[in-house]
């Protein structure tokens, strides 16, 4: 077993392991209560998995092909970048959209500060 | 109603420069990998989609005041012109002429009309994109 | 310079995309436009000369050998009715000077009327069947925005059901080449049609040619024309009257050329299918003419009963039906795009829809009148207008192929073309005149000038018939051997 | 050469100057030109008298679409000559008589225009020779004659007249051009005279009686022949001069035209023997019966033409009969009813015209032509009275008027026939001369209405508009010259058989005519032992009788109510025609897309599904597919359930969302199809497009839940059901039925031919990069057009609801 | 066993998507389904590089930059919907 | 897999169709580009389905390749597509605001007697 091989190796186990995080994070993403919790599951263990699976990739076809692609690495950056933004963004429309929160949650740090002032926000579209 | 976009913005400067870089890309590698004229010509529409969507029309408009109809009928002029190029050299209709250079440094280069073509296909298609878009939700 | 029968469709192109740098400038705009047509005329009287002379010219773009590249094919029969569609379009474009508007004329309304030309010559032209799909979207989308443009409440409503219902016949298109291509793998028309005679025109084969005769329909109201009345009405009379001149001729040109180039083996359900569709094509188009008191509904209808009427020559499959069909085809494109204006005018003069709204205008507009009353005459074929050769032909061929059904179908739905237009005539320019002198909207001199040239028309191609009979003949004979068609794209 | 040719264009050319001269009020009056050119049409014409007589035929072509074997072809011979010369010759009378008739107000320039264009056209007919030409003149002549009748088209009942005829004759002339069409078929030639050559041998053919048939319609239409006779009552509504001269004179007379030019064709022929001499007596006995009961002096002339063009034609019927024999002397002694026919139509042409024009002098002096308000006029009137005097007993059969002489022939031929051994004229033909004698009854009776109830009996002044004066001379000039016809042709009878009719019977007969001489001695007195002489005297008798006494036989009317007449039925289909295709039409044409789209789908499954299953072409194999590993099977699984979820979504941001999965899971199966240029088009233009629906979606409506029955529901199901199986189901078998090999290897050579390495991109570049051409033009009419669709607004912008 | 490891991951992201997809079903909150389809679109990205590895192909790179970006672009415009209902805004109103 | 395809493509016809039967024009639009959807991937099945490489030209020799001309149309017809969304989300957007209501059977327009 040379190097290249093992180097094939842990970039495989990274995208396995990446799958099994995304495999999670779906998961969870049906059993959370609500959609702030299960923001959580996209964004953060989905991101994981998916950048430990490009990882991987990005690995695997170094050694296996002898390339290095940028565009790869590129792509890594662009979900590293973008993934937290969109959750945030996703949560932050259901709050403003008014989704409830799910029973169990104790506090709502910021009902007062958004939903306080803005009684015309439209009530469209949240089923 | 105010939103903080901060967040949104800083990272969209980034992305909309990687997804430049990368239409440029598509448009030159269309040749002998995946991507080309339309597809450069979408990636780039959708670059400006995505700053229409994080700013707002008046601040893009006025960073790039260009008449996007104009160029959507530029791209296609320059498609179909290329076209009536064949009547010059009297070879069908369409007739693209390619060839392969020796530059230094640079090695082997392939110099072709259908990068022209391309070019016209990408105006088009940007410009189509972005008239479109615009169009509809100017019309408040 | 074969180059050449690429420009009855590229020239309207370019000058169409010219025109949008030219928005502000209307006079330049209108000017640019007719020369161009113009041109493209000279051209295309030019390609049906040569065809005649020198046979079918092809062109095969960017060089590619069929069957691997796109090709434009003219042979007598596209060129022929390229050059009446441009024609035509040059009349309309005229009778729009002066009757379209400013505010349309701002909104590239001239790039959209040479971009339909375009997809309009372009289907005629095309030997490629997926090139003919593109085609026809060109065509359609320019038609789209022309119906809509004007956004009046009509016009919305109408355009709708237009818009959706061709959507999902360029959808079956879509359909109809995948499966095609799934059993032929290729789209040259000539050589689809030279690998059917060699393998034999399997079931499966015909029930794809079933599909393309359902996009056809679809496209030329052979049956299914249910978007036709309400989307005929609804645009500006200019535009009316292209849609009726061309749009449904490409529905019919395609026809016409698929069930004679490429299925022409199993007529007995093929043509079959066509005969019975044109039958009740004519029938209801007939009733349908008769049934309301509404101009344009009048009109629009007539449009159907000549699309049956055409295809009753493809469905009868004899030389003399082509020649006759290939004649009526020229004739209706002509004679229907006049009967558009006119019963446009008619309602911009009178601010009416319905003719028993109308009365005595002839007293006001006397030519204009009698043009109607002509090309009354001219479309249900009395002769020496134009419409009569054709019908002439078309009978004959119906007589040889023994269609007896079809023929008397034929014929009596000139009765209700008749009738139809003869009430409008009788009602509105005939009776009692309501509008005073000093009211009267003036004709203008553009719309008389359109009326004039369509009305010479039809003269001259009722008197002049012999001058075409060469061209026609030989349009006919292509249609009647394909492989003439099949050895000028391959074997040459 | 082609002076016939010209005698037929100058007409027309007459017509299209008169436009150019007429002036309102000019000095000259306009009907001076077409006066002046049928004078000399008509002089010219008779020039060609002698030559005709001696049996001498003259035949000019003009080329016109020889392709198609129409050819302007003229011929002169006996039979064109009788009506070309009646044509000119009551043409210039009716043209000097209008000249007086018609007030400097109406549009003249119009009057003569159409007048002329008729003259041209009938001409044409009879002189034409060419089955598609002569066409060309027959519906010419419905054409002006439409434009005549409803030449005071501001009235209604003129309008509708000259609907009426219009309809019916066009209906005929579409009816015999099909019937041309056939001869053409049979035949193989356009020209009547190469036609009656070959034709012998051909009245096997399969298309032969259908042939007859239609062109018989065309000439009953165009004869008013009944039932299609109820036009010409309508088409009085013309002025008087259009009705002397076409609905009785000449246009009507066209269809006998074509009946005697065919008679070569198709005489002898059974079928035409019973239809033409069937439909011609009954025509007689219907027309003159309805004419009893007019009271509107012209509708009354109108009935009584249409019964003696039946007359006519009957006796065409009768004549054809000959030429089921062959030469011989029997069949020679059957065409005296042709002489007849021929002798009578020049007869009526006289006494008709008389009579007309002296109705129309009556109405133009008094006001009206109703009988009920006429009387005594014969005081004021002299000259106009002795011509209806004239003109009504030539019409009774009364001698010394030229009406008795055709009339005798006319019983003579009805009995005559009767001796004819085949065709079954035993039995049925024993009704020919019962119902012809009938008739002339009735003829007797109106004749005598028209001249002693209008100008004998008691004068009503009040009654009428203005007091009654004899007309100015220059309205008489015709009548009277006709009238003098009237006169002239019973005594000396025979200079016209000999000149006229006898050539024309060769032009009817030219197989007898080359072994025979068919001219006939016409006689004065048959002696006391003629049959035909005791006819005549019982129908005077009995006519007297009916005539006196109105009130014991007029109940009979009764029993022909006005409403069951063909007229009402024509009325009944018109009205109810435009109701019911309304109704129809309204039926399917619902302007709703949803019935509209269901039709389409209809169409498409029963089509396409419909010949699948019976050609049986269900061809189905999955051995040649590839692999489907597990990933795959759940993508298009999950693709599969997000499509179907579309269906449930209850908001349309979810259905947009569940879009844009297919649209992602779609660019997924592009790469798995290693398809990698797709999969990014894919992917870009799913992205656009749910920018696009969003940003579109914004201002419009939330989406209703779907609101229907039950039944429509599945109905809804069931069809799409059904159209997504059928696109499957032949989907599946076009796989299986590969039958040639993919062009497409030809491009894996794409760097060679191509400079590319990207196949697909070459394609779209290169080998198809007109498509994308295109394609990029697509894509800009729609920018543009989207881009105009929401600038250009009509009227008001704003949300206002309203409902159309 | 390469082979193995990657076809089980793959067949992961199938579940995963799957599963995914199931919450853009039945939601319930818009927020829920527009979170999942950002979720499918970031899983589609990560299988499409397990797919290239397994076709030892280059040519779908690209095909995953442009995923990932346009499936931002998708989400951002859906997050904009839901919160403002415009997309795009004539004119920053801050 | 082109069995199953096609079946998805068949799928995706069915739910296409029923959108197009609605009331909404919002469905209808949908509909036909879900219609759009299913034609491209009839129209990839019929080229083949995986048999052969990713239709680029490596340096290493590849002998088969994927039919790519059924690629090309596909992408020609996707832009065409996206173009026909285009218009048609326009119309049904502009006939929303003149005529008020976005339902298809209160389009029907004036009947005409």
């Amino acid at each position: 077993m040379n190097v290249s091989v093992i180097i094939e190796y842990i970039g495989v186990f990274l995208i396995f392991i990446g799958s099994l995080f995304a495999f999670v994070s779906a998961v969870g993403l049906i059993r959370f209560p609500d959609v702030y919790t299960r923001s959580h599951a996209a964004t953060k263990s989905s991101t994981l998995g998916v950048l430990m699976t490009l990882t991987g990739a990005l690995i695997y076809i170094v050694v296996s092909q002898g390339y290095f692609s940028v565009r790869l690495v590129l792509g890594i950056i662009f979900v590293f970048l973008t993934a937290p933004v969109s959750g945030h963004l996703v949560t932050r429309a259901a709050y403003r959209a008014k989704v409830k929160l799910a029973d169990i949650t104790i506090e709502d740090a910021l009902e007062d500060v958004i939903h306080g002032k803005k009684e015309e926000l439209k009530e469209d579209n949240t089923n | 109603m105010k939103i903080n976009n901060v967040i949104l913005r800083t990272v969209t400067k980034l992305v909309v420069f990687i997804i430049l870089t990368l239409a440029v890309y598509l448009f030159f590698a269309g040749h002998n990998s995946p991507g080309g004229g339309f597809i450069a010509g979408l990636v780039l529409a959708s670059a400006f989609v995505l700053l229409f969507i994080v700013y707002d029309m008046e601040t893009i408009k006025n960073a790039i005041p260009l008449d996007f109809k104009k160029i959507a009928a530029l791209g296609a002029f320059l498609a179909v012109g290329t076209g009536f190029g064949a009547f010059l050299f009297d070879v069908p209709f369409l007739t693209q002429a390619f060839d392969y250079f020796q530059v230094p440094f640079f090695g082997e280069i392939e110099l072709t009309t259908v990068t022209i073509f391309e070019a016209g296909v990408t105006l088009a298609v940007v410009g189509v994109v972005v008239t479109i878009i615009l169009s509809i939700s100017e019309d408040v | 310079m074969t180059n050449l029968i690429v420009l009855p469709m590229a020239l309207p192109i370019i000058i169409g995309i010219i025109l949008i740098f030219l928005r502000p400038y209307i006079k330049t705009q209108r000017a640019i436009t007719v020369i161009g047509l113009l041109t493209t005329i000279g051209i295309s009287g030019y390609i049906l000369q040569s065809v005649y002379t020198d046979g079918i010219m092809r062109l095969d773009f960017g060089g590619w050998q069929p069957p691997f590249g796109i090709l434009f094919v003219a042979d007598s029969f596209s060129a022929i009715l390229v050059l009446v569609a441009t024609i035509v379009t040059l009349i309309c474009t005229i009778y729009a000077f002066s009757s379209i508007g400013r505010e349309m004329e701002n909104m590239y309304f001239y790039s959209f009327v040479n971009f339909l030309l375009a997809g309009v010559n372009g289907s005629f032209l095309t030997g490629d069947i997926f090139n003919l799909y593109v085609n026809f979207e060109i065509m359609l989308l320019a038609s789209y925005v022309l119906i809509v443009l004007g956004g009046k409440k009509m016009q919305l409503r109408e355009s709708i059901k237009y818009v959706v219902i061709n959507i999902i016949s360029s959808w079956f298109f879509l359909v109809g080449i995948a499966y095609l291509y799934a059993q032929l793998g290729t789209l040259n028309m000539a050589h689809i049609s030279q690998l059917i005679s060699e393998s034999g025109q399997t079931p499966l084969l015909t029930i794809t040619s079933l599909v393309f005769l359902v996009v056809f329909a679809l496209k030329s109201g052979l049956l299914l024309y249910f978007w036709l009345p309400g989307s005929y009405s609804a645009p500006p009379t200019a535009v009316a009257a292209l849609f009726g001149g061309l749009l449904t001729k490409v529905g019919i040109y395609s026809m016409i050329r698929v069930f004679t180039l490429i299925f022409y083996h199993e007529t007995q359900i093929t043509h079959l299918a066509i005969g019975i569709l044109a039958g009740a094509t004519l029938i209801a188009g007939s009733i349908g003419a008769v049934a309301y008191k509404d101009i344009r509904q009048i009109v629009a209808y007539n449009v159907i009963i000549a699309v049956g009427f055409i295809l009753v020559g493809l469905a009868v499959m004899t030389q003399e039906a082509f020649e006759g069909s290939i004649y009526y085809l020229m004739h209706d494109m002509i004679a229907k795009s006049l009967l558009f204006l006119l019963a446009g005018t008619m309602i911009t003069v009178t601010g009416e829809k319905r003719f028993d709204n109308m009365s005595g205008l002839i007293r006001n507009y006397p030519a204009f009148g009698w043009m109607f009353f002509i090309v009354m005459l001219s479309l249900a074929g009395v002769p020496p207008l134009s419409g009569f050769i054709g019908k002439v032909l078309v009978g004959q061929g119906a007589i040889e192929a023994g269609s007896f059904i079809l023929l008397a179908l034929a014929f009596i739905s000139s009765i209700f073309v008749l009738y139809s237009l003869l009430r409008i005539f009788l009602n509105s320019f005939w009776g009692e005149t309501i509008i005073s002198f000093e009211d009267e909207i003036p004709l203008r001199k553009g719309w008389m000038v359109s009326f004039g040239l369509l009305t010479i028309l039809m003269f001259v191609l009722g008197l002049g018939a012999e001058y075409f009979a060469p061209y026609v003949a030989d349009a006919a004979y292509t249609l009647m051997n394909p492989q003439v068609y099949i050895d000028a794209v391959l074997n040459d | 050469m082609g002076t016939l040719n010209f005698i037929v264009l100058i007409p027309f050319l007459t017509a299209l100057l008169i436009p150019l001269f007429y002036k309102k009020g000019s000095r000259l009056h306009i009907g001076l030109l077409p006066i002046l050119v049928a004078v000399s049409l008509f002089i010219y014409l008779l020039t060609y008298i002698p030559d005709i007589a001696n049996g001498k035929t003259f035949l000019h072509t003009i080329s016109w679409i020889p392709s198609y074997g129409i050819n302007f072809t003229t011929y002169l011979d006996g039979l064109s000559l009788i009506f070309a010369l009646l044509i000119t010759g009551i043409g210039t009378l009716v043209i000097l008589y209008s000249i007086y008739y018609l007030s400097e107000n109406e549009q003249l320039g119009h009057f003569y225009t159409y007048l002329m264009m008729f003259m041209g056209a009938m001409l044409g007919v009879v002189l034409s020779d060419n089955l598609m030409v002569l066409y060309v003149f027959w519906e010419l002549t419905s054409i002006s004659s439409f434009l005549l009748i409803a030449f005071w088209y501001q009235r209604k009942r003129s309008r509708e007249g000259a609907q009426k005829s219009m309809l019916i004759t066009m209906s005929g002339g579409f009816g015999m051009l099909v019937g041309f069409l056939m001869l053409y078929a049979i035949t193989g030639t356009m020209n009547v005279r190469e036609i009656i050559e070959i034709i012998p041998d051909l009245t096997g053919h399969v298309l032969f009686v259908p042939a007859m048939l239609l062109l018989l319609f065309g000439a009953f239409t165009k004869s008013a022949q009944f039932p299609f006779h109820i036009w010409l009552p309508d088409a009085m509504e013309a002025p008087t001069p259009v009705s002397a001269y076409l609905h009785s004179a000449t246009m009507v007379k066209a269809g006998i035209y074509l009946v005697a030019r065919f008679t070569p064709v198709f005489g002898g022929e059974g079928v035409w023997f019973w239809i033409v001499t069937g439909v011609g007596i009954f025509t007689l006995f219907w027309g003159s019966f309805q004419a009893v009961r007019q009271t509107d002096l012209k509708a009354l002339l109108a009935y009584s033409t249409v019964s003696q063009l039946g007359m006519i034609m009957s006796m065409f019927g009768m004549g054809s009969v000959a030429l089921n024999f062959g030469y011989s002397t029997e069949s020679v002694f059957y065409t005296q009813a042709t002489f007849a026919a021929l002798f009578h139509l020049i007869n009526h042409s006289t006494f008709k015209g008389a009579l007309f024009m002296a109705v129309g002098i009556v109405d133009h002096e008094v006001g009206t032509r109703d009988i009920r308000r006429l009387g005594g006029l014969a005081t004021f009137m002299p000259i106009t009275f002795t011509i209806s005097l004239i003109g009504s007993f030539s019409m009774a059969g009364l001698p010394p008027f030229n009406g008795f002489l055709s009339k005798e022939m006319f019983f003579q031929a009805a009995i005559d026939i009767t001796t004819l051994g085949v065709f079954h004229v035993d039995t049925l033909g024993n009704l020919i001369p019962i119902v012809a004698w009938i008739a002339s009854i009735f003829t007797f009776v109106y004749s005598m209405i028209i001249v002693f109830q209008t100008f004998l009996g008691p004068y009503k002044e009040e009654r009428l508009e203005r007091p009654a004066n004899e007309s100015p001379i220059g309205m008489l000039i015709s009548p009277l010259i006709l009238a003098g016809l009237v006169l002239i042709i019973f005594f000396f009878p025979n200079v016209l058989g000999n000149y006229i009719i006898r050539p024309a019977m060769a032009s009817v007969f030219p197989s007898l005519a080359t072994q025979v001489d068919l001219g006939v001695e016409i006689l004065r007195w048959h002696g006391f032992n003629s049959l035909a002489l005791w006819m005549t005297i019982g129908v005077v008798l009995i006519g007297i009788i009916l005539y006196k006494f109105p009130k014991i036989w007029r109940w009979i009317y009764v029993l022909f109510p006005g409403e069951w007449s063909f007229n009402s039925l024509y009325n009944f289909a018109i009205e109810q025609g435009e109701k019911s295709s309304r109704r129809f039409t309204n039926s399917y044409m619902t302007g709703d897309l949803r019935n509209y789209l269901m039709y389409i789908f209809s169409f498409f499954i029963l089509l396409i599904a419909g010949a699948f299953v019976l050609t049986g072409s269900y061809n189905f194999t999955i051995s040649d597919n590839a692999m489907i590993s597990t990933f795959e099977w759940i993508i298009v699984m999950s693709l599969m359930i997000a499509a179907i979820s579309i269906l449930f979504a209850k908001s349309r941001l979810t259905a947009i969302l569940l879009n844009s999965v297919l649209g992602y899971g779609v660019a997924l199966l592009f790469v798995i199809f290693r398809a990698p240029d797709l999969a990014l088009t894919q992917t870009v233009v799913e992205t656009v497009t749910t920018v696009l629906f969003l940003v579109a979606y914004y201002f419009l409506p939330e989406w209703q839940k779907e609101q229907g029955t039950r039944k429509a529901n599945l109905t809804k199901l069931v069809v799409s059901i059904a159209v997504g199986a059928t696109f499957t189901v032949v989907a599946l078998a076009a796989q299986n039925n590969r039958l040639f090999e993919r062009i497409s290897t030809y491009f894996e050579d794409s760097y060679e031919l191509a400079g590319g390495r990207n196949i697909v991109n070459t394609i779209l570049s290169d080998f198809r990069g007109f498509d994308t051409m295109l394609e990029v033009v697509v894509l800009l009419i729609a920018g543009l057009g989207v881009y105009s669709i929401i600038k250009l607004k009509a009227g008001k912008r704003g949300k206002k609801i309203e409902n159309q | 066993m390469i082979q193995t490891l990657l076809i089980t991951s793959l067949i992961l992201f199938g579940i995963a998507i799957a599963i995914t997809l199931i919450r853009v079903i039945i939601g319930p909150s818009l927020p829920d389904r527009v979170l999942s389809l950002d979720m499918i679109g970031v899983q589609i990205v990560s299988a499409l590089a397990i797919i290239s590895i397994l076709l030892k192909t280059k040519a779908f790179l690209e095909v995953i930059l442009v995923l990932a970006i346009l499936a931002f672009i998708s989400t951002i415009s859906f997050t904009k919907y839901i919160e403002r209902g415009v997309i795009i805004e004539r004119k920053r109103d801050n | 897999m082109e069995t199953l395809i096609t079946i998805l493509s068949g799928v995706l016809v069915t739910v296409g169709t029923y959108l197009l039967l609605s009331k909404s024009i919002l469905r209808v639009v949908l509909g036909t580009a879900i219609f759009s959807h299913a034609a491209h991937l009839l129209i990839i099945t019929m080229g083949g389905l995986k048999t052969g490489n990713v239709p680029i030209l490596g340096d290493e020799d590849v002998s088969a390749f994927v039919d790519p001309l059924p690629q090309a149309l596909i992408l020609t017809s996707i832009v065409i597509s996206f173009a026909v969304t285009a218009v048609i989300l326009t119309i049904s957007y502009r006939a929303y605001q003149t005529l008020g209501t976005d339902n298809l059977e209160e389009l029907r327009g004036s009947k005409y007697d």
